[in-house]
């Protein structure tokens, strides 16, 4: 396999010691009827080969936009990137010509999506979608292609794959159309796989083997995973590290083992608790109040102050709260991360 | 699937009698005096009248006339036109030019309807967007009337790219000319459907994987968004493929081409009912043939659709 | 018996398809007592929402009887049945798709009033759906907006309220939190849970999210392929199941600890659920079991409590295994 | 802000259109159009029915802005006055085929079954009678109590135009009526007229709606068709199609007579469409 | 597997019928290639079998194909042709007619006076419905060959005849045709210039008075031009020079009758240059014809005549002076120039100038426009306050009618609107079935050059187009007396006399006469369109 990656020219300006991926002060905003749309307000994080990097937020916090403007892959209009880098391997992505970072795609970054049903186009034998990469990319003979798309349903466990290969994405069951994406996003053997929540629209027996699957593979390839999820249980079980997301940024980035003993931001604590857990039984489940804020009004100064048990004056006033270094390889955007941690 | 076309057939043999009930009904309303009508303006000697209205059963009631047609199509024979010729024989000379003519001109509309809509899907709100959406309507409010004497009037004795007056026997150069003005009355709504689906599957999730890809916008466009698009289109034109063929009157006549539309045209003004009744049960034939055409073809464009 | 307000027996549905009868609810027995909360797990294509569907009436079950506090629901007629419906709602699982998009909450929750027009006089509507949204936790004042305008949980709150508008004692509720997000769903939970002890409702409580339904249900069914294979109190289901698919099924949830990484007992199950169309002879649960006999493939097991199973399960080898 | 006050869909349709340029320029133009229907005299003073051969095909003027016609017609008059029986025939038509439409289209959807296989047949033979010949039976048939014709032409155009939106309006409905919101208000114990009324209707209409104002425009114009044909409008009516399909013949000598009824035409048929338009939007909650 | 792959099955039928549609495609016509040929338009014939062709389109087609009895000449006189002579006895009952010899049918057969027996009594047989048997009428025996229906149109079915020849005819030997008339007509022999009276090859005959299937579709004549192929429906007709003719000899060697359905499509050919001769060029294309055609555009009188009518059964309309008021009110000039654009003239006369006997201004004062008179006599005569004028849409009558009715109002200052009809059978009806269908517009040609050929059919009480209702006992004796006059100076005089009454009662009032406005291409020349609009096809050349 890797004498197929040979084939693809190095990126000018590729830095080798850089890490895998490195997203710097990124900003998207959507022009919508209503205003604009701040999706990302400067989130960072950066992510090294063989890491899994779990971005953790509910919905709307940006985690998808992100994903999306790393791929390079926003509609634009009405989305604009309007500042930041996403730097792979040292070479800022946003500032390369449309034709080499179409390069970047599937190549080097790759990305599977939640809904495979509707992420696959209906109308394609999966054969042909697979194969489609290897045509386009590689310039490889119609044959050639479809013979390495049987192997690539093979690797992804598909069982039977040389017959299934004709099949059409809703002849799959979810689990193997999950499979199908992940055999898409590898097929080029990308360096960073972007999972962006992979196995939402699972059930728990079958997400159990998915992340299994992409575990392994990770493992195989020695590849960057970036897992975005809402889901704090599927995190704990194959993340590394994790930045958690809110109304855009990153508020809190950590170790997954630190994150989960000791929260230092209060979003982060409230999700943990919110979590219906064995021992409360019978209580009421912890909540965050309110709402996450519209992303064409956020709120001045910490955007989660409306919502937070330790809000105080500071929190309402911009600037927002930096990202504060509250331990090693530990970062919280909250004036009063102490207090968050201490109780 | 074998099943769901045979049952397909059945209800189109259904429809079939219906229609010819149906049209038959409305030639018999219209019925005032097919054999005066046959003259013009010169005077039918009353032996002449007698004899004719016995030959076709015009004296008789409309049940009877009815089963006398019924009769006639039931083994096979169509039966005479007033004019006298074999109703048999004139359908066999005017379809195929009709067919050639409306086929050219779905193939023309399609074209055109289905790139400009996707071009100005992809660049909704922009200029082309625009002046397509203003010009898709202006046709829509010209009438074929206007259009197609203005046609033949420019391009043909002004310009003279195109013979002004085609035949049964044309080739597709020839038709090309009505072809066009045929399909300018089916393009805006080709246009605007094309236009709307291609608007919706761009947001569809699997453009986002395509793009994902490293795919070109062009590879997208065509290749995975367009086939995914074509389906309500697809629909729309069987629709105007049967309304093409009994609705080129206006074209047939303006260009002199002895089709489907210009003899149901003289058979409705000469009150002709076995000619009208014998045109019209083919076309609505056809028309369900095209129906069942499409229908398949859904099944060829999404293999989501299957049919039992 | 009077404690007894929902009880099904031996509830089918099939659906005609191409393939056959798709089996979509294979006999199912169940018992909800007041102020109770049943939960009901499964996997997609368990069944689980037609059960639901069943429930409410929207769906004519093939065979059986659902009994709402003694009425045998599958025979009533006309008003009688129009007035035993009123007795149990459903919440159902989609805030988006519930909703009608072109009519006003206020009208959402008010139309139960204009169909049982002998609920609350005319005059008193307007109050009694502002004292709705007032229960449900939204803003009385926010009767005029339309549902898009809302967040995903205000709609289900929405959704909750329509339920509780002609004050029924049973609320079917079909994944009500799952479209949510975790903070929010976590409010949703607890309102519902407010409203039981206010209202001393009975909930029928359907959902895939295990670790949800075992904060809410006092007794929990698991289902597999139109079956119930393991019934009992939430205790016994989660902490000493007995058939290999709730241990699978319990096994397979994530916990949110990281320390617990690669110390669980992990039941990862082969394969897929098979078409309900064609389920397997005997267990249907056989086909992916790593417990299966022959006699699993030859007699079904019944759900029944067994010798080495203190709740009813339906395993011939039941057996309890913890596997967290 | 407190809206308390209860709503409709309709009056809040309305405060939205109140704040919609496009409503309030196609509106205008609707209103315009309309009033030149009613009173024609407001717009010219000229009687259009008075023809001189004197002055056949004159060029525009201070009398006659648009010149006049080979009859020596005014030609501006001519289409003000034509705007009444066009109106009428595009809007009478229409709401037939509409009123047709919508029955069909929601019978044959919302039942499905027998009833939609026998309605779809329907629409299937309705769709090979040729228009010539309807509009020539009923014209035959009805034009004598009806001098002018616009009942017959009506008839024709309203009978033989509704299949298209009876197609729309069948696929909405069958959309619709799957929709989760429906299974609600029938777990409620709403009734089938509820049901279709409240629920099915309003979210199934948005299509219906713009294949109804595009079938007005295709109706207007259709009955230039007509005209041509022989089976249009007669006696004293002026209308576009009229005017329309008899300049359509001089177009070499003299193109105003041709071009201004086209040019209302056209201007009518895309103010009802944007109207449509607007009218769909403000009707759906989720585009405001 | 058939379900499987549904999109192949598809993909197969659209290509069928995409097949189906493409191919086959187009042979364009070689005929206006540097051959010596000509192209001429005109419309489908609604047959071409002589004796059921009363259509200009289908006389136009057979005049090249049959060479008839007697032709006109310039001066409109009768001149043998086929017939070296045709003579009356001294009652002018019995005709006889002799042929000039050598004479033969296009496949070879002599022509014999039988060949003309045989198709005259074909024509005439009741039960064969030709739409020219009426033109046999005269001939003795014609009412043995069709017994009058006892009910009319009633269900009994009109006796079956008891036998198909006229007694009439007689063949004196292979050359010599005796005709007896059932009444004295001195004017027959014109009569037998008419298409109806060619002959009819053996060839044409299956058996006794049966025609050969198919025989309409490929004519076997004894005239100039013989039949190439056989008769393409809705698109043309294409005949050549037969080699050796015996009677006058047509300078091109051959023709193709192009079939329009529509004259402007004709028109737009004849510009383009693919056509050569348009015999009629509708209005709407006359006032651009001079500047697309220059010199190659064209006036020549022919035959027409129209008319309004009144329904005299109508008391509204019974007062002649009203009738005469109306007329008066008609600036007739205005609208031939103006609407007609020269293609008509004003008529003041009830027959057309192309016949003997006809007196300009016959009509007198009644035809001139005179408003102020005209509103004076219809006041007088308490003429309705609306008036309405019936016309059939197919016809292109709009423009003139709605001219007329402005004319009228503002003559008389009364409403006056047109009342469109389907077409004119609708038109005839309702005169038939004397509904209120108002003044009704009426037009007429010629089927052979006699006054009485104008007044017999329009105004006599059993007149075959007189829908008015008009009946003046005077008036048919009149114009009995003129047919059975012993010369045709006799006749006319009585014919003439009979206009007069026309003048006094005006049951119709004269319009316009029309004439041919034609084109030809630049291909052509020496082209000649007669009273019968007609190519004159032994003159006609090409431009080499």
């Amino acid at each position: 396999m890797t004498d197929i990656k040979g084939q693809v020219d190095a990126l000018p300006g590729t830095d080798p010691r850089a890490p895998l991926l490195q997203i710097n002060d990124l900003h998207v905003e959507f022009h919508t009827r209503d205003g604009v749309a701040k999706a990302v307000n400067g989130a960072s994080f950066w992510l090294n080969p063989g890491e899994t990097l779990a971005i953790l937020g509910e919905s709307g916090c940006g985690k998808s936009v992100t994903a999306q403007a790393i791929m390079g892959i926003l509609e634009t209009p009405p989305a604009h990137i309007t500042q930041g880098e996403v730097r792979y391997r040292g070479v800022d992505l946003l500032k390369l010509p449309e034709a080499q970072r179409r390069k970047v795609r599937a190549n080097r970054i790759a990305m599977i999506f939640q809904d495979a049903l509707s992420a696959l186009n209906p109308v394609y034998s999966v054969g042909f979608q697979l194969a489609e990469l290897f045509r386009v990319h590689r310039g490889m003979s119609r044959g050639d292609a479809r013979k390495r798309a049987v192997e690539l349903l093979d690797q992804v466990r598909i069982p039977g794959a040389k017959s299934r290969v004709h099949d059409y994405p809703h002849q799959f069951s979810g689990g193997m159309r999950q499979r199908v994406m992940i055999a898409m996003a590898l097929a080029l053997d990308p360096e960073v796989l972007i999972a962006d929540e992979p196995t939402t629209a699972l059930d728990v027996t079958v997400q159990a083997q998915i992340m299994g699957l992409l575990a392994e593979l990770r493992r195989e390839r020695n590849m960057g995973l970036v897992l975005i999820t809402h889901d704090m249980g599927v995190v704990a079980d194959v993340a590394d590290r994790i930045s958690v997301m809110y109304a855009g940024r990153v508020v809190e980035e950590a170790p997954v083992y630190d994150i989960y003993a000791r929260p230092g931001h209060p979003y982060t604590r409230a999700l943990l608790e919110s979590i219906p857990r064995l021992d409360l039984k019978g209580q009421q489940l912890s909540v965050i109040q309110g709402l996450p804020p519209a992303l064409t009004d956020i709120p001045a100064g910490c955007a989660f102050h409306p919502r937070c048990r330790y809000a105080k004056d500071p929190c309402r006033q911009d600037p927002a709260p930096p990202a504060y270094s509250i331990a090693p390889h530990r970062t919280a955007r909250c004036h009063f991360f102490r207090e968050v941690l201490g109780e | 699937m074998f099943r769901y076309i045979v049952r397909r057939l059945l209800q189109m043999i259904l429809t079939f009698f219906g229609a010819t009930f149906v049209v038959f009904a409305l030639m018999f309303a219209n019925q005032d005096d097919p054999i005066q009508a046959l003259a013009g303006e010169k005077p039918v000697s009353d032996n002449v009248r007698a004899v004719l209205t016995e030959r076709y059963h015009l004296d008789e009631s409309f049940p009877v006339q009815y089963w006398y047609y019924m009769k006639g199509l039931l083994t096979g024979d169509l039966g005479r036109s007033m004019a006298g010729r074999d109703i048999g024989e004139m359908l066999s000379g005017a379809w195929p030019v009709t067919l050639k003519l409306s086929a050219l001109a779905i193939v023309v509309a399609a074209l055109i309807a289905i790139t400009a809509g996707v071009w100005s899907a992809i660049r909704r709100g922009g200029f082309f967007d625009n002046s397509t959406l203003l010009m898709t309507l202006l046709l829509l409010a010209v009438p074929i009337v206007v259009l197609a004497p203005v046609a033949q009037l420019v391009f043909a004795m002004e310009l003279r790219w195109f013979p002004a007056t085609t035949t049964a026997r044309a080739g597709l150069y020839d038709l090309l000319l009505p072809a066009v003005v045929l399909a300018c009355s089916v393009m805006a709504t080709q246009l605007r459907v094309t236009r709307t689906s291609v608007v919706e599957n761009l947001r569809a999730d699997y453009v986002r994987t395509a793009r994902a890809k490293g795919l070109t916008p062009r590879r997208v466009t065509w290749v995975h968004v367009l086939r995914n698009s074509l389906i309500p289109v697809i629909t729309l034109i069987g629709v105007d493929l049967g309304m093409l063929m009994s609705g080129a009157i206006i074209v047939e006549e303006v260009f002199n081409i002895p089709g489907v539309g210009f003899n149901l045209a003289r058979g409705i003004r000469a009150e002709d009912g076995p000619l009208v009744v014998g045109f019209v049960s083919v076309l609505v034939v056809v028309f369900l043939v095209v129906n069942l055409v499409v229908d398949l073809l859904y099944a060829a464009l999404d293999p989501r659709i299957r049919y039992e | 018996m009077s404690d007894v307000v929902l009880q099904t027996r031996s509830l089918v549905k099939h659906f005609k398809s191409r393939d056959g009868a798709v089996r979509a609810v294979d006999g199912v027995d169940l018992q909800l007592r007041r102020g109770e909360t049943l939960g009901v797990v499964g996997e997609s294509g368990c069944g689980k929402s037609t059960l639901a569907k069943l429930l409410v009436g929207l769906e004519k079950p093939t065979s059986g009887a659902i009994a709402v506090r003694g009425q045998d629901m599958v025979r009533l007629k006309g008003g009688d049945l129009r007035r035993a419906r009123r007795n149990i709602q459903m919440v159902m699982q989609d805030p988006y798709t519930s909703l009608n998009p072109r009519m006003t909450v206020g009208d959402i929750i008010g139309e139960p009033f204009e169909i049982h027009s002998d609920v609350v006089p005319k005059g008193k509507r307007r109050q009694a759906v502002q004292d709705l949204l007032d229960t449900v936790g939204l803003n009385p004042d926010h009767a005029g907006r339309y549902p898009h305008q809302f967040s995903g949980g205000q709609r289900q709150r929405i959704g909750i309220a329509r339920a509780l508008a002609l004050k029924p004692e049973i609320l079917v509720c079909d994944e009500p939190v799952s479209a949510l997000d975790v903070s929010i769903q976590a409010q949703v939970i607890n309102l519902l849970e407010r409203l039981q002890d206010d209202f001393g409702l009975s909930y029928i409580f359907i959902a895939h999210d295990l670790s949800v339904v075992r904060h809410i249900a006092d007794r929990v069914a698991v289902m597999y392929l139109g079956k119930i294979v393991e019934q009992g109190h939430d205790v016994a289901i989660y902490d000493q199941p007995t058939h290999p698919y709730t241990q699978a099924l319990i096994s397979a949830v994530p916990v949110p600890d990281p320390r617990l990484r690669g110390r669980r007992d992990q039941i990862v199950l082969e394969g897929d659920v098979p078409s309900p169309a064609d389920p397997p002879s005997g267990c249907r649960f056989r086909t992916r079991c790593w417990k299966s006999q022959h006699v699993c493939g030859e007699q079904e097991p019944v759900l029944q409590i067994r010798e080495r199973s203190p709740h009813p399960s339906a395993c011939h080898f039941a057996e309890v295994r913890r596997v967290r | 802000m407190s809206d308390t006050r209860s709503r409709s869909l309709a009056g809040d349709a309305w405060t939205d259109l109140r704040h919609n340029k496009i409503f309030w320029a196609s509106g205008v133009l609707v209103a315009l159009i309309l009033l030149m229907a009613v009173v024609p005299s407001l717009f010219t003073s000229a009687d259009p029915a008075v023809c001189t051969l004197a002055n056949q095909n004159q060029g525009p003027s201070s009398t006659a802005w648009f010149g006049y016609d080979f009859q020596g017609c005014d030609v501006f008059a001519r289409t003000v006055y034509g705007t009444r029986d066009s109106l009428e025939v595009g809007l009478l038509s229409t709401l037939l085929a509409g009123v047709l439409g919508l029955i069909v289209g929601m019978a044959a959807g919302w039942f499905g079954g027998v009833v939609d296989a026998v309605l779809s047949r329907l629409t299937d033979i309705m769709l090979g009678v040729p228009l010539l010949l309807a509009a020539v039976v009923f014209s035959g048939r009805l034009s004598s109590p009806f001098e002018d014709g616009v009942f017959a032409v009506t008839l024709t155009l309203g009978l033989l135009t509704w299949t298209a939106a009876a197609r729309v309006m069948r696929s909405a409905v069958i959309t619709a009526k799957s929709q989760d919101y429906v299974a609600a208000a029938r777990m409620l114990g709403a009734g089938p007229a509820r049901l279709v009324f409240r629920h099915v209707l309003p979210n199934s209409i948005a299509s219906f709606i713009v294949v109804i104002t595009i079938l007005l425009g295709t109706n207007i114009a259709a009955e230039a068709t007509l005209s041509y044909l022989g089976a249009g409008l007669g006696g004293d009516a002026i209308s576009w199609g009229l005017q329309i399909a008899e300049a359509r013949n001089y177009a070499r000598i003299a193109a105003s007579p041709l071009v201004w009824p086209s040019v209302f035409l056209a201007v009518t048929v895309l103010a009802f469409i944007m109207l449509g338009d607007a009218i769909r939007d403000a009707f759906d909650p989720k585009l405001r | 597997m058939l379900g499987k792959r549904p999109w192949k099955m598809a993909a197969g039928l659209a290509a069928i019928s995409l097949l189906i549609a493409g191919c086959g495609g187009g042979d364009s016509d070689g005929e206006s290639a540097n051959s010596n040929t000509v192209v001429i338009g005109l419309s489908e014939p609604s047959d071409l079998l002589p004796s059921n062709v009363t259509d200009v389109n289908g006389t136009t087609i057979l005049s090249s194909l049959f060479y008839p009895l007697l032709e006109f000449n310039a001066r409109k006189e009768p001149v043998e042709a086929a017939a070296q002579s045709i003579t009356p006895d001294k009652s002018n009952r019995i005709w006889t007619i002799k042929l000039k010899p050598g004479f033969t049918f296009h496949n070879g057969e002599p022509v014999t006076s039988q060949n003309y027996i045989d198709a005259w009594n074909y024509g005439a047989y009741g039960p064969n419905a030709q739409t020219g048997s009426n033109f046999y009428a005269r001939i003795a025996g014609y009412d043995d060959l069709n017994p009058e229906d006892p009910d009319k149109e009633g269900p009994q079915k009109a006796p079956t005849p008891t036998t198909n020849k006229m007694s009439g005819l007689k063949a004196i030997d292979d050359l010599t045709l005796q005709v007896t008339l059932s009444a004295p007509f001195s004017s027959f022999k014109t009569v037998l210039a008419y298409s109806v009276f060619y002959p009819l090859p053996k060839a044409a005959f299956a058996s006794d008075g049966v025609i050969v299937e198919g025989f309409a579709e490929s004519i076997i004549g004894n005239g100039p031009f013989k039949m190439v192929g056989k008769w393409v429906h809705d698109d043309k007709v294409v005949v050549e020079k037969v080699a050796n003719f015996k009677g006058k000899v047509p300078k091109i060697d051959g023709v193709t009758w192009k079939i329009y359905q529509d004259e402007l499509t004709e028109y737009a050919d004849l510009v383009t240059g693919s056509l050569d001769v348009q015999t009629s060029i509708p209005i709407e294309a006359l006032s651009s014809a001079p500047a697309d055609l220059g010199e190659r555009f064209q006036r020549s009188e022919n035959s027409g005549f129209d008319a309004l009518g009144f329904p005299v059964y109508d008391t509204t309309w019974s007062n002649p002076n009203v009738r005469k008021a109306i007329s008066m009110a008609i600036n007739r000039d205005e609208i031939a120039e103006q609407i007609f654009l020269g293609s008509r003239s004003a008529a003041h006369a009830f027959v057309s100038p192309v016949v003997a006997g006809y007196r300009e201004n016959s009509c007198g004062e009644a035809c001139q426009y005179n408003p102020n008179k005209a509103k004076e006599l219809y006041q007088a005569g308490k003429g309705p306050s609306e008036i309405k004028i019936t016309y059939n849409v197919d016809g292109g009558h709009k423009a003139w009618v709605d001219a007329t009715c402005g004319q009228i109002t503002a003559s008389l200052g009364v409403t006056c609107v047109g009342n469109p009809v389907g077409k004119f059978a609708d038109l005839q009806a309702m005169a038939r079935a004397h509904e209120p269908i108002g003044i009704f517009r009426l037009s007429w040609s010629m089927d052979y050059p006699l006054m009485e050929n104008y007044l017999g059919p329009l105004y006599s009480s059993k007149g075959s187009s007189n829908f008015s209702g008009f009946a003046s006992a005077k008036f048919d004796q009149l114009l009995k007396q003129g047919s059975a006059a012993s010369t045709p100076a006799a006749a006319i005089k009585k014919w003439q006399d009979a206009e007069d009454i026309l003048v006094q009662q005006m049951p119709f009032i004269p319009l316009r006469f029309s004439n041919n406005v034609y084109g030809y291409s630049e291909k052509v020349t020496n082209v000649e369109i007669d009273l019968f609009m007609k190519v004159n096809l032994y003159e006609i050349e090409t431009i080499a």
